[in-house]
């Protein structure tokens, strides 16, 4: 069953390579998506399912994250048929391969339980969806492509080498070589400390460059910023919690092996360092996808901080990884939306939109309450239970150093947003033919509602899952 | 000795019928200093009489608001009055905090009188009212250092007991702040009452008046309201200006009574004479003292401390 | 053994100085493609029990980064316009002082790990972090594009050389995903080398390539 | 029963804008029933503080409540006490906003406005029956931004604009302090349940939670410093909307101060100094900026701060009262910051519906461009009238009452034997009577100005008086704050609920004389009557002749010779213009044949303008100076990536 959630999607990408017809091939897409999906519910609901030689597992963990993006990916694929439809004078072959692949490549990242099998995954990831930064084909998206492929390759690099040096840490005391999570979780102990030392340090600087944790995110912005919008939506909201998931692996082995309290004091530091390295680009900030990137910097600091606090922040964590995803794809797709009709992203040529394009406004103006934290949606439960946690472990600078950044970013952001939604909308706007429409919409709405209900209820069964997720990282000394 | 139901009825005589006569003393007394034979000390009584008898010319421009003003400015003295205190004798009315009611029961005046003057769309006339409040505003602080410090000598907010028997022995304890507070109040009472030097009722010219200039457009009997209203107003303040300077009780109510009528006459005279020798401020200093009397009222408050 | 196996080390690393101080694009891409080469055999000289499995493999390294992937780097250099120099930040002297600097810190790092019985004495750790060193110089130091990629490749070289020392432990599906992985990064760069060299005018390699996408 | 009719209420509220959202544009129908919704939704909150106060009271025992409903949310004294204003304020401001701001001639945002009202209503009412977290937190949000988008309405205008983000962050910065101090709140009691702190906490935890309620809430409630969103969004957003928000959003932060100020142990002595000092500061501040406004609403706001100011005087004189174990302290002072609250809810609201009412007819809310509207709009008028008076706290209306209380207190303190405390009530009491006088001052202006004399332009000269949707729900208001003035007494039961949540066994009227002062309110208005009597017949008796205004012997005046509201105020705000700092923008007359010259000037916000604007301005500086971090080369990234790698290696 699990080799079907890799394979499915590729033969797909195959039928897309196949099929002649531009309109039909872009159909292929929600198929895949479905199809995904509709094998991964019942798994999600089952028991943990390994397959045989314990190469892939599919764990509580990995249930949460791989969950959040199939249904994310799901809701996008809806748009995706009228997204290129508006752009069908460039041929879309290679990017509906690519989105399939996308899927199928991220699928094999979360249920990978060895270690170099999820590095090769993980790659696959960046080269896979390298054509989908590219799909404008003008020198920007050129040079984001270039810069995502080049930075990355080198953060992948890095953590090829945290592997192997993870690896190294059990040849080296003599262990019997195994790169499988569970038999390194196991061995933990008596693997060498130096070693797994610096491989967790490499390893989080390594998927770290990939989730886009500051100061290694420099390939965000770039990437975000000139990719479509819905692509955008996938890596903020799927991508990045693939190497989120990476670096949970990791840390786990990490903890087992005693050195935790590096391992989380590391992870600390390096959300907040994140949450202020956002909060700088974005006050004042001129583009509104490069904004978005720099929100998706803010938050991948948030899970690795909350993470690094432990206790019940990992919970809060946990569920912050869906709450910004459908969030994100909320906020992506709506952008996607004003930039078609605007034909621009620079927030000095976007005003109100809320008259303009009501639904997409709105939308968007709820996505940004959202993604700043505030009640009623469901990322402010989730932050809310991270600092919770500082408090509760007496963590008051910390505390107030988040705070203070998450009013920063509020601050910074929150001037981008209204200017835009807010105000007349331009001559050349009103002039656009551009409406909105069913597929446009819709997925978003989707979306903020599920925003929505995670920020009033927790359904038992996610409950469940997180609850697992979290024993899962539970520090065990 | 006076029975407590004869002294009542003095007191609602003294509280009703003696104000205008504080203004006659006023007038007569400057006269006296000028040198002229004067009006009749009855004269504000005679003048009262024709106002409501006379006819009236109201402006096209006003409203209801105009009549309202010289009606509830008398309502509010008229209640106010209950509350003071006239020499040993008690108030007729009373209640802890009082003192408050009557602060506010005069800016209830004001609001009217004043929203009656800009009622006429004048431009002088909104410049008296501009005036008055302003002032009345600035007065105000140093008006209410002053009654706490009552308040913390005598321990209660009624005016009956601020002004009571205690406030005799204080006199020995506290000589100094009271003292400052008595210099104080009789400045806020100048200028409440529009007197020299703050105000001049006699000018002829509209530009540098402050009260009279309100009631330009007041005519007639809503005219005597205001006059009567006035004189009620000043008895007011001499009423706790004279207890507050001379707090005798000597337990025999005739000299009570005769003590605190001597008072308020001295104090008429007072105010005559500084007419009669001060010079009008100029406008633009009032402020200045104002401020200056507040500061050493305040300072009066502050050497309680001690 | 150890000998044929150090000395082969001593070789890549004496080919990341030459890759620092060389000017010339076209050399330096030579001088990656025989690094590829040497550390696409040491494998089977390090292998204690060769199979059929890693002679495959060993071959496909050796073939793909000692002479696919240069010849395709070199293929993406435009004739007519493409940069000859690789034009770096610091000056070539400089830039060998540093990779001598990053060497010798990369020693003392490999100094603080502590080896297997089997490994004590390899050159492997402070060749690999040698390389590590040389791909990071590499990548900061030059202008070009294609400096970048060779930067990378050297990096990867450098990772790929402290895979030797877990030869036992990583099964060989994962080496291939690897290599293939390196492989089609390499290859997408390339592609996208092509694009970058028709996009950019002479004008705009003169100046400061690539940093359109900027916060001002 | 209570909990069950509370959720209804809120639901009710909730939903009031979901007709007109599914209805047409500019239907006025379903805004209408929305309208009816949200009174309806005040009817059931009426009932809930009924029937709790019946349960509480042992005559009735209605529990058919759910636990996790009863842990959620429900009534106390004091929750009591805050939703009774709401539940009348709300329907008021939905009836009125069917006349003022009907959806027909609104179609671009009456929608908007019919349901994010009933959101702002709804969230009210959540906040103040929440026993718990979660729900606080979410019908604060759901408050904030209601009226985020209600204070945007008109976001087509760039000064509505800059008003609704000054107000959106300013309120974020509010939830993150509640944020802060709720999960500290947590980590003290280990549930998300809101109640009193365990004693075991230590000091600088309380004092820590105590300065944290103070910044969040203060910032809500507007006190001096942190009021920097309050004048623009109550001057930019619809009436009715600012009616609300003054009458009692601003109360709502005052509301969470009070209850979260019981929950902490180990009251210091300095808190209620604190609260007391930044009370005074507000209230003379609040009057003195108002007094140099020239817009109508912004003027109003700026009472409000002062009015914040009356309340928190009276918190901290209960608050100083606690610490020092003066029950008759915390009585009077709690007793009066309460009552004040819905005084001045109701008049303040009052106030800006008549306001409201005047933009309406006059479309400006220039106070100099209005004039003689008394004749043209004599129930607005009117209304505007009693709102005026009850503002300044004369008697007999309902400010009056709660002044006095507040007073009292101060006086109390001021008679404290002990310390130096006393000080501190001996210095505050006398400017709160300064700024009572100064209120009268302002508000003579404006009302002069606006109702009185001659309209200044054409626009003044047309008005019409307000349809009757503005006008009952203005009466009601109006009506009672007579009321309050009349019959205090009346309210002492509930008054007395509210109180004893910080003191048990509270009787205010034992230590207020509630009764005297209504007997005193009454006698005032019987003489009041019977002079009007003795003075209309007079006046028929004697007759009067009608002629233009006397104005020194000059015949024809005209309405521009009128003295000007600025110039009314000019003696005051000259003597403040430290404070008020002034810009003027002056064209001299020049040459020999001069054309055009203008003179105008506008007061600054000393907060905004003088410490806000230039902090900020100096923050993004130093922020935008880091932008080079992220310049374009790629060598520099992969530097930082070394560099990172470097660091932690290191560590």
């Amino acid at each position: 069953m699990l080799i079907a959630l890799l394979i499915l999607p590729l033969l797909v990408a195959v039928a897309a390579f196949l099929l002649p017809s531009d309109r039909g091939r872009a159909y292929l897409v929600p198929l895949g998506g479905l199809l995904h999906f509709g094998i991964l519910a019942p798994l999600v609901a089952g028991p943990t399912v390994t397959s045989s030689g314990h190469w892939l597992v599919f764990d509580p963990l990995g249930k949460l994250v791989l969950g959040a993006i199939s249904v994310l990916y799901l809701v996008c694929s809806f748009f995706v048929p009228g997204y290129l439809g508006h752009y069908n004078h460039r041929p879309n072959r290679f990017f509906v391969m690519a989105m399939l692949g996308f899927l199928s490549a991220t699928s094999l990242v979360i249920l990978a339980h060895h270690l170099g099998l999820m590095w090769v995954a993980m790659e696959a990831t960046t080269l896979i969806t390298a054509p989908l930064i590219y799909f404008n084909r003008n020198a920007k998206s050129l040079e984001a492509t270039w810069k995502y492929l080049l930075i990355c390759s080198v953060g992948i690099a890095l953590a090829l080498l945290g592997s192997f040096f993870l690896a190294y840490a059990s040849i080296k005391n003599g262990l019997p070589p195994s790169l499988l999570f569970e038999d390194l979780v196991k061995l933990a102990p008596q693997l060498s400390r130096p070693w797994l030392h610096a491989a967790f340090a490499l390893l989080l600087v390594g998927y770290g460059t990939k989730m886009g944790l500051a100061p290694m995110h420099t390939w965000k912005p770039d990437a975000y910023g000139e990719a479509p919008g819905i692509v955008g939506a996938l890596l903020a909201g799927g991508l990045s919690n693939c190497a989120f998931i990476a670096i949970l692996r990791v840390l786990r082995i990490s903890q087992a092996g005693g050195d935790g309290v590096y391992a989380h004091e590391a992870m600390v530091v390096m959300g907040l360092v994140s949450m202020a390295f956002a909060a700088v680009f974005m006050v004042r900030q001129r583009d509104i996808k490069r904004m978005l990137a720099y929100s998706s910097v803010e938050h991948m600091g948030i899970l690795v901080l909350g993470v690094g606090l432990g206790g019940e922040a990992v919970y809060g964590a946990l569920l912050h990884v869906m709450n910004n995803a459908a969030t994100k794809g909320v906020m992506f797709l709506a952008a996607a939306n004003m930039h078609r009709t605007y034909g621009s992203k620079q927030i000095a040529d976007i005003k109100g939109v809320l008259h303009r394009l009501p639904i997409s406004g709105a939308l968007f103006i709820a996505g940004f309450f959202a993604i700043t934290g505030s009640p009623p949606f469901g990322p402010f439960v989730s932050l809310f239970t991270i600092l919770g946690q500082m408090m509760k472990s007496g963590r008051f600078a910390v505390a107030a150093l988040f705070l203070a950044l998450l009013g920063i970013v509020f601050v910074g952001m929150g001037a981008s947003v209204l200017a835009i939604v807010q105000g007349r909308p331009t001559a050349l706007a009103s002039a656009s033919p551009e409406k909105e429409k069913l597929w446009s919409t819709a997925p978003i709405v989707v979306l903020l509602a599920i925003v929505v209900l995670l920020g009033f209820y927790v359904p038992a069964p996610l409950q469940h899952l997180l609850m697992q997720g979290t024993a899962m990282l539970e520090v065990t000394r | 000795m006076l029975s407590d139901a004869l002294q009542t009825v003095l007191h609602l005589l003294v509280a009703f019928l003696l104000p205008p006569l504080l203004g006659g003393l006023i007038a007569r007394t400057k006269a006296f200093v000028a040198g002229r034979v004067g009006p009749p000390l009855l004269q504000p009584y005679y003048d009262l009489a024709r106002l409501v008898r006379k006819g009236s010319v109201i402006s096209k421009t006003t409203t209801w608001v105009f009549k309202a003003g010289p009606v509830v400015s008398l309502a509010s003295s008229m209640l106010a009055i209950l509350f003071i205190p006239l020499g040993a004798h008690g108030p007729l009315l009373g209640f802890s905090g009082d003192v408050l009611l009557l602060v506010y029961l005069f800016g209830l005046g004001r609001f009217f009188t004043a929203s009656a003057a800009l009622d006429t769309g004048s431009a002088f006339e909104g410049m008296g009212a501009a005036r008055e409040v302003s002032f009345a505003a600035l007065a105000e602080p140093a008006f209410f250092f002053g009654l706490l410090c009552l308040c913390r000598i005598t321990g209660s907010f009624e005016l009956g007991t601020m002004l009571g028997p205690q406030l005799g022995s204080a006199w020995i304890a506290a000589s100094a702040p009271l003292a400052m507070v008595c210099v104080a109040w009789l400045i806020v009472l100048l200028v409440e009452n529009s007197r020299v030097p703050f105000d001049d009722p006699r000018t002829h010219l509209e530009l540098t008046m402050v009260h009279e200039v309100m009631v330009l457009d007041h005519s007639g009997p809503a005219f005597g309201l205001i006059q009567y209203g006035a004189a009620l107003k000043l008895q007011i303040y001499a009423a706790i200006l004279v207890r507050a300077a001379l707090p005798i009780t000597t337990g025999n109510a005739l000299t009570d009574w005769l003590v605190f009528l001597a008072g308020l006459a001295a104090l008429a005279i007072a105010i005559g004479l500084c007419e009669s020798t001060l010079a009008r401020l100029k406008l633009t200093g009032i402020p200045k003292f104002l401020v200056g009397a507040g500061l050493a009222s305040a300072f009066a408050v502050i050497l309680l401390a001690r | 053994m150890v000998h044929l196996v150090d000395a082969l080390l001593m070789a890549v690393i004496i080919l990341n100085f030459i890759a620092l101080g060389s000017s010339r694009i076209r050399s330096s891409v030579r001088v990656v493609g025989y690094q590829g080469v040497i550390l696409g055999t040491l494998p089977l000289i390090v292998h204690h029990s060769v199979t059929w499995r890693g002679v495959v493999i060993a071959m496909a390294a050796v073939l793909l980064k000692g002479l696919v992937i240069p010849k395709m780097l070199e293929a993406s250099l435009h004739p007519a316009r493409a940069p000859r120099e690789a034009r770096p930040f610091v000056g070539f002297i400089s830039s060998l002082l540093l990779g001598a600097v990053g060497t010798g810190l990369a020693l003392l790092f490999a100094q603080t790990l502590p080896l297997a019985e089997a490994h004590t004495g390899l050159l492997l750790v402070p060749a690999s972090l040698s390389n590590v060193m040389t791909g990071f110089w590499i990548l900061t130091t030059r202008r070009t594009a294609i400096a970048h990629v060779l930067g990378i490749l050297v990096l990867e070289n450098g990772v790929f050389t402290f895979g030797l020392l877990l030869l036992d432990a990583m099964p060989e599906l994962v080496e291939a995903g690897v290599l293939l992985d390196v492989f089609v990064g390499v290859f997408l760069m390339g592609i996208l080398l092509k694009h970058i060299d028709r996009e950019l005018s002479e004008v705009d390699i003169a100046a400061e390539p690539m940093t359109i996408l900027r916060e001002e | 029963m209570t909990q069950v009719l509370l959720v209804l209420a809120i639901l009710l509220a909730l939903g009031s804008g979901v007709p007109a959202l599914l209805g047409a544009r500019d239907s006025n129908r379903r805004q209408r029933l929305g309208a009816g919704l949200v009174v309806a939704a005040g009817v059931f909150a009426l009932c809930a503080v009924a029937v709790s106060a019946l349960e509480s009271a042992g005559i009735l025992d209605a529990t058919v409540t759910a636990g996790w409903l009863m842990r959620a949310c429900g009534l106390d004294g004091m929750q009591r006490w805050f939703l009774v204003p709401i539940a009348i304020l709300g329907p008021c401001a939905a009836v009125y906003g069917t006349g003022y701001w009907p959806q027909a001639s609104h179609p671009e945002n009456g929608r908007k406005v019919s349901l994010f009202l009933g959101m702002l209503v709804a969230g009210l009412m959540t906040i103040v029956c929440a026993r718990n977290t979660w729900p606080f937190l979410f019908g604060w949000e759901a408050m904030a931004l209601a009226a985020f988008f209600l204070v945007a309405t008109e976001d087509d205008n760039p000064d509505v604009r800059q008003a609704s983000w000054h107000y959106l962050v300013a309120t974020h910065f509010t939830t993150l302090s509640l944020f802060a101090m709720f999960s500290l709140m947590r980590a003290a009691t280990g549930s998300y349940d809101l109640g009193p702190l365990p004693a075991s906490i230590s000091v600088s935890l309380s004092n820590g939670l105590f300065l944290l309620a103070l910044f969040g809430f203060g910032i809500k409630a507007g006190v001096f410093g942190l009021h920097v969103w309050l004048p623009g969004a109550h001057a930019n957003s619809p009436s009715h909307v600012s009616a609300i928000l003054s009458g009692f959003v601003l109360k709502i932060g005052i509301f969470g101060l009070i209850r979260v100020l019981l929950w902490l142990p180990h009251p210091q002595l300095w808190w209620g100094g604190v609260i007391l000092a930044l009370g005074t500061t507000s209230a003379l501040y609040g009057v003195v900026a108002a007094l140099g406004q020239h817009d109508l609403k912004r003027l109003l706001a700026y009472h409000s701060v002062e009015n914040i100011g009356i309340i928190l005087m009276g918190l901290g004189v209960a608050l100083l009262g606690r610490s020092l174990g003066r029950t008759d302290l915390l009585i009077l002072g709690l007793a009066g910051a309460l009552l004040h609250v819905w005084n001045h809810c109701f008049f303040k609201s009052l106030l800006f519906l008549a306001a409201g009412s005047v933009v309406h007819a006059a479309h400006t809310r220039t106070i100099d461009q209005l004039g003689g509207l008394l004749r043209a709009m004599p129930w607005t008028g009117a209304a505007f009238l009693v709102g005026a008076v009850a503002i300044c706290g004369l008697p007999p209306l309902n400010g009056f009452v709660s002044e006095l209380l507040v007073y009292l207190g101060l006086l109390r303190l001021t008679t404290h034997q002990t310390g130096l405390f006393w000080l501190a009530g001996a210095l505050a009491a006398p400017v709160l009577a300064l700024v009572g006088a100064l209120a009268v001052a302002c508000f003579v202006k404006v009302f002069g100005a606006v109702f009185l004399g001659e309209p200044r332009t054409h626009a003044a000269r047309h008005a019409v008086e307000a349809p009757r949707s503005m006008r009952v729900p203005m009466a009601v208001l109006g009506g009672l704050c007579l009321a309050i003035g009349l019959a205090s007494p009346l309210l002492a039961p509930l008054l007395d609920g509210a109180v004893s949540m910080w003191t048990p066994h509270a009787h205010v009227r034992l230590l207020a004389p509630l009764g005297s002062v209504s007997l005193a309110a009454l006698a005032l208005v019987l003489i009041i009557a019977l002079l009007a009597f003795w003075l209309a017949g007079r006046l028929r008796k004697t007759g009067s002749t009608r002629a233009v205004t006397w104005d020194c012997g000059y015949a024809l005046p005209t309405a521009r010779m009128q003295y000007t509201a600025a110039s009314f105020a000019d003696i005051l705000t000259s003597l403040f213009d430290w404070v008020l700092k002034p810009v003027t923008h002056l064209t001299a007359p020049a040459g020999r044949f001069p054309r055009r010259a203008t003179f105008s000037s506008h007061v600054t916000d000393i907060a905004l303008d003088h410490a806000i604007y230039p902090l900020a301005e100096r923050g993004f500086e130093l922020l935008s100076r880091l932008r080079g971090l992220q310049g374009g080369r790629t060598q520099a990234y992969i530097v930082y990536i070394f560099a990172a790698l470097i660091a932690l290696l290191w560590w």
